[in-house]
């Protein structure tokens, strides 16, 4: 057990997976360099070769057909996209096909396909490098769709998809990715449809994704500060969800805020909403709410992301509101 | 080659079987045979009987390439099809009754029912097959790029029409499997229509094979209804790859005699000219097969009658059996698109009981790219 | 004024769209033909020409990259296609540049595109002939969204799109194309973001998407047999979605289901339920419920989809659980 | 012509300038010293700067083909370029005033700080960049298909690198171009990689044009440091596009000196030798062309020093424009993703209060298509 950063954690996730098993193979546009997508797939390419571990052309839709066909003739893929705003080439492939192979062959063949896509933040991304889409995924049957926001969670998660059976996509969160938790050494297993809380509070649940994660921890400190005992948990997959979890937190706060890095409408946060409504009808005591993007695209400017992006008062604000309603 | 010139060609003579042992030649003109037969009996029966509720692309004139494949795959080979599959799937050893009754909708179809016609996929047989263009193309790059990983000696092989030559994602198929030698054989049923479209007014030049080969693949160019010909070429083709010298482009030049989908005619449309349907009904694969086989003693009246018998009797069952199947049931929907199991990570992973993390870390400022 | 299909009622507003202006292109595959698109381009190449109704190639991505440009150059392009499953190779054109171009010109340039995109069901369309996605699209910042019901409200809708400034996505339901509305001859808008109320009632709200309209309006008759009195709202346009007809209702109803023809979780709605918790807390007297189609692929068979789609049946037993919960 | 053959060239001694008239070849060589001193400075001041907060990509080394099509195309031609856009965003006539206040995130950026380096669109120049790879070149089809469907004189050009043609949609776009014969002119700076692959670990040939032309399209493959013949070319293909003679694909070799994004330098990654980048250096497109200008009198100390004083001047006031610019700031995102105005809806269409539907019909059955 060592402190590792997010970005080693992958690193050490996918080097494991391809010692465990030869059937693993990586594909994505530079992967056999030195720089290594961010330093998650430095050093593969020594170990394991240019058969294993492919850069791959400029050609995104090709790559997940590929996988697809791969993991058809019994080898477990990861596709690797430096930006999920890339990906979009290839969501043909993702929903004609790697989504719904298992369904049409009548549950007779998975496709352990995994999907690392990475989310741009900062630096002037702008519109066309910082899209998380993750709620598209996981609207979508078929595909399993984590958001891990731990060192610890990337890598349990990453070899789960990897071992499991069914197409998976990993929503990597740049701005995690320097970020450490205590990681074992071994390669062990985060399951999926398991959110855990990562703060227990009695006054308000708040639900919060990925990215988001660090964020709602932090405003939870912050807040005990004003004797506001917040509930964090934090979803760690969004397909499957595990209701359980949000239902029993919000029976007993009876308050619920949804923190989701991506644009507010018909996102992740509207379906945590729903679910309770559903599930506990008229029993919030305050109006739930959701702390996410505006529904626009990202601006490059700093100055703009300032505004775009939630901040600690804003986040702080929101779920005060929602305390004191 | 293109479709213009062969029109001129009037009745192709150069059909030749020597070379061609007679058991062979037998076994491909029974194939066509049957999955003509079989073709027609489902289009007779699809309104009558109006239980074939899905669209069927029917390959009546197309028998030629799937009769030329069956012989040369074995069961670890794949083969992935497009949409006008059914003379694929019998090629790789699909059963009619399971055919039929997928076209029926039923539970013993070959996918249960769920897939219906166009997208029928057996994975013991290796075969798949999808209604959206290119789609089975591309996969089938990631299939032979298994094989290239494991160092097998199977081969994959996929079939799809001219119109997936419209598609990139095509061209970075072609692109790939030359990059990486991939054992892959592409085999382009060219019929010049997609759907009622043209070739001509898809492609700003009726070239495809030219244009393949120009990112490096190997290509060669036959006309599609000389089944002895295709049956050589894919032979060929097949082995390369599984020698591991590299993919091979086949563009076999054919016809569809039917409607693009269901049973009827699609002629009253106008798009294709009486005088081309004419041509290709006189080269029609079967009849082109017959009439060297005649001449070599292959074949006689006896011998088709027996065929036909046989066939036909196969037909009946099948349609027995898909009309008694019971239709599909169910009521848990999620398994069917999950697997809940999870053998290999029970397997090869670790199940630890904790998780820590400094939730007091700044996100960071990544770099400019 | 005439009674119309909503097919030639599509038909019709081509046509008009093309005879007031000369940017007014059609392109999609085999929109020239007699067939027409289920009927709906049928004999506007005869008026208007090839180069104006344009077949074109098997390439969806490149296609919708050719309405983007044409729209950049002063046109004003409609884009068919014949599924929306088709359409999933044109989602990297949509997501990083139809949905942005306004966006990222700083709100200089606007794209006025129309895709007119047609959702299959019944005789075994199967799982790659019949998926509606349009909650994905209504996620994605920049683009409108509608799901006409009726005749008029496609006619309306069609011309209100073409004629508008933003990029537009049509969802068609194709079992809807021999329903009949009056239709008024002229060349008429219907706005987006309005709902219109289909029919009054008081004791719970459907808010119906689409197809699920007649379907919706069809329990409402058969409930009120038995004594319920429902209220049928037909969003119409899904972005912008019409928010305050929505919580107008529900404060009256205090009762709530949502039925939208599309997967049930991350969709339109969970949105609808979401905004009305949001604003209304816990004014629900009654748990809100979804109806929509399981988190699954579609099947072939005919017996599955019986099972598949929501029915007469179960539609009426979920509005009576909510209403007598 | 490929990036290995041209190594062996040594330096390259086939400019001539004419037949080019002494103010255009000012002007060529004007606009690549200011393309070069202007990113220069902005490498300089990137870092200690610390306010350009946005991936930039240089093309340093690479000024030729901007440089040659800033005399060719007029206000309404559309030129859509990729992410390596500084020099086609000058070359469109944007000021650099602009251009820098973008990179410095400001309000009075070309897009007023919302797109970012990679991103600048400025409708009012008809420019477009984008930084999603390919995506610009497909959606010049379209601007040429408006062009020629208003039959109007324009032209499109697209600029791109090796690298877009990795994508299918490339295909798509060529295919569409050759067969509607559009007025749009392709221009492919070749430069061996993308981002750090080099073109033979991508595609199974190293062959674009070769490839380009098999799909029936004009192509012409140039050194593409040598602007005097940039100049001929595009000038040529520019001239049959506009005359409705159809579209050209023109492939120019040259070579990114800098780092692929950044300001820095990427070549501790080892991913191209040393001797190519020397060779590179060796053949700059200034330094060629200032070569044949000394030679013929165009050119002396005294007119580059006047230049490069005038040029840093432009320069220094980008800087401080940049500098002292404010902010954006925004309070309604709403209205700059959707547009609320409907001007040509409300002049056209009429406003009724109805809306009839009979609830009781029932869905229908499609058939099988
Ligand atoms: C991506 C996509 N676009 C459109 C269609 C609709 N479609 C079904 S079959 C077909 C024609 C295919 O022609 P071709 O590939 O030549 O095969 P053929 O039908 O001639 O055998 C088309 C366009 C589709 N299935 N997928
Ligand atoms: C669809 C897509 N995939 C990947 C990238 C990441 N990317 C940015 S620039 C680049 C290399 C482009 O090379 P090339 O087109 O040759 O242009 P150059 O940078 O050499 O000028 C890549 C792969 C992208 N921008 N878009
Ligand atoms: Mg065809
Ligand atoms: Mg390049």
């Amino acid at each position: 057990m060592t402190q590792q950063t997010y970005s080693k954690a992958i690193n050490q996730a996918l080097y494991q997976a391809m010692e465990l098993s030869s059937n693993v193979l990586v594909l994505g546009q530079l992967v056999d360099y030195q720089s290594g997508v961010f330093g998650t797939t430095t050093g593969l390419v020594d170990k394991f070769g240019t058969q294993r571990v492919c850069d791959f052309p400029v050609a995104e839709s090709l790559m997940t057909s590929t996988g697809i066909g791969l993991a058809m003739s019994g080898m477990r893929p990861v596709l690797v996209h430096q930006r999920v705003d890339f990906m979009m080439y290839s969501l043909d492939a993702i929903v004609n096909w790697l989504s719904l192979m298992r369904f049409k062959s009548n549950g007779k063949l998975s496709l352990p396909v995994t999907i690392r896509a990475i989310v741009g933040k900062g630096w002037g991304q702008g519109p066309q490098h910082s899209k998380s889409m993750h709620a598209w995924f996981a609207h979508l049957p078929g595909l399993r769709v984590a958001v891990p926001a731990t060192a610890y969670d990337i890598k349990g998660l990453l070899l789960e998809s990897i071992f499991g059976e069914n197409p998976t996509i990993i929503i990597e969160h740049r701005s995690l990715f320097s970020m450490t938790s205590e990681v074992p050494d071994i390669p062990y297993r985060v399951r999926f449809g398991e959110a855990v809380v990562r703060r227990k509070g009695k006054d308000v649940t708040i639900v919060a994704i990925g990215f988001m994660v660090p964020q709602a921890l932090r405003a939870a400190e912050k807040l005990a500060l004003e004797g506001i005992d917040a509930e964090v948990l934090d979803l760690r997959t969004i397909s499957p969800l595990d209701e359980e979890a949000i239902c029993n937190s919000v029976a007993k706060t009876g308050k619920l805020v949804v923190m989701d890095p991506a644009w507010k409408s018909i996102g992740m946060a509207a379906e945590v909403i729903a679910l309770v409504s559903e599930k506990m009808g008229s029993n919030f005591k305050t109006k739930p709410a959701r702390i996410c993007y505006p529904n626009s695209h990202t601006p490059a400017s700093s100055a703009l992301e300032v505004e775009y992006y939630p901040n600690e008062t804003s986040i702080a604000n929101v779920i005060r509101s929602v305390v004191y309603a | 080659m293109n479709h213009g010139e062969l029109l001129k060609m009037g009745e192709y003579n150069h059909l030749s079987i020597e070379g061609c042992s007679p058991d062979i030649i037998r076994c491909l003109y029974r194939f066509m045979l049957r999955l003509r037969r079989c073709q027609e009996a489902l289009i007779k029966e699809y309104y009558p009987a109006d239980e074939m509720r899905c669209p069927v692309h029917f390959c009546i004139g197309q028998e030629a390439s799937p009769a030329a494949l069956s012989l040369l795959l074995s069961q670890s080979d794949y083969l992935l099809s497009h949409h006008r599959c059914h003379g694929y799937y019998l090629a790789k050893g699909g059963s009619m009754n399971a055919l039929f009754a997928e076209i029926y909708g039923r539970a013993t179809g070959a996918n249960g029912g769920i897939a219906g016609s166009q997208d029928i996929s057996v994975h013991d047989l290796n075969f798949f097959s999808g209604a959206i263009l290119s789609g089975s193309v591309a996969i089938a790059v990631g299939v032979a790029l298994g094989f290239q990983t494991k160092a097998l000696r199977s081969v994959a092989v996929t079939a799809f029409g001219d119109g997936a030559t419209d598609q990139g994602i095509f061209w970075e198929a072609i692109n790939y499997a030359v990059l990486r030698r991939l054992p892959l054989v592409f085999v382009c049923e060219n019929n010049r229509y997609s759907t009622y479209a043209p070739l001509s007014k898809r492609q700003g030049k009726e070239n495809i094979s030219e244009r393949v080969q120009s990112f490096g693949m190997n290509v060669k160019t036959v006309f599609g209804n000389d089944v002895a010909l295709l049956y050589s070429v894919f032979s060929n083709a097949i082995e390369e790859a599984r020698e591991g010298r590299g993919p091979c482009f086949i563009e076999a030049f054919t016809y569809r005699w039917n409607a693009h989908v269901g049973p009827g005619e699609d002629d009253y449309l106008g798009y294709r000219s009486v005088a081309e349907r004419e041509f290709w009904k006189k080269n029609c694969p079967i009849a082109l097969l017959e009439k060297q086989m005649v001449g070599q003693n292959l074949m006689d009246s006896k011998i088709k009658e027996k065929m036909i018998v046989e066939i036909d009797q196969e037909i009946a069952t099948a349609f027995q059996f898909a009309k008694e199947s019971p239709f599909p049931h169910l009521k848990e929907w999620s398994q069917l698109n999950y697997n809940i199991d999870t053998p290999q990570a029970d397997r090869l992973l670790e199940t630890i009981d904790s998780s820590f993390f400094d939730q007091n870390q700044k996100e960071a400022m990544p770099g400019p790219y």
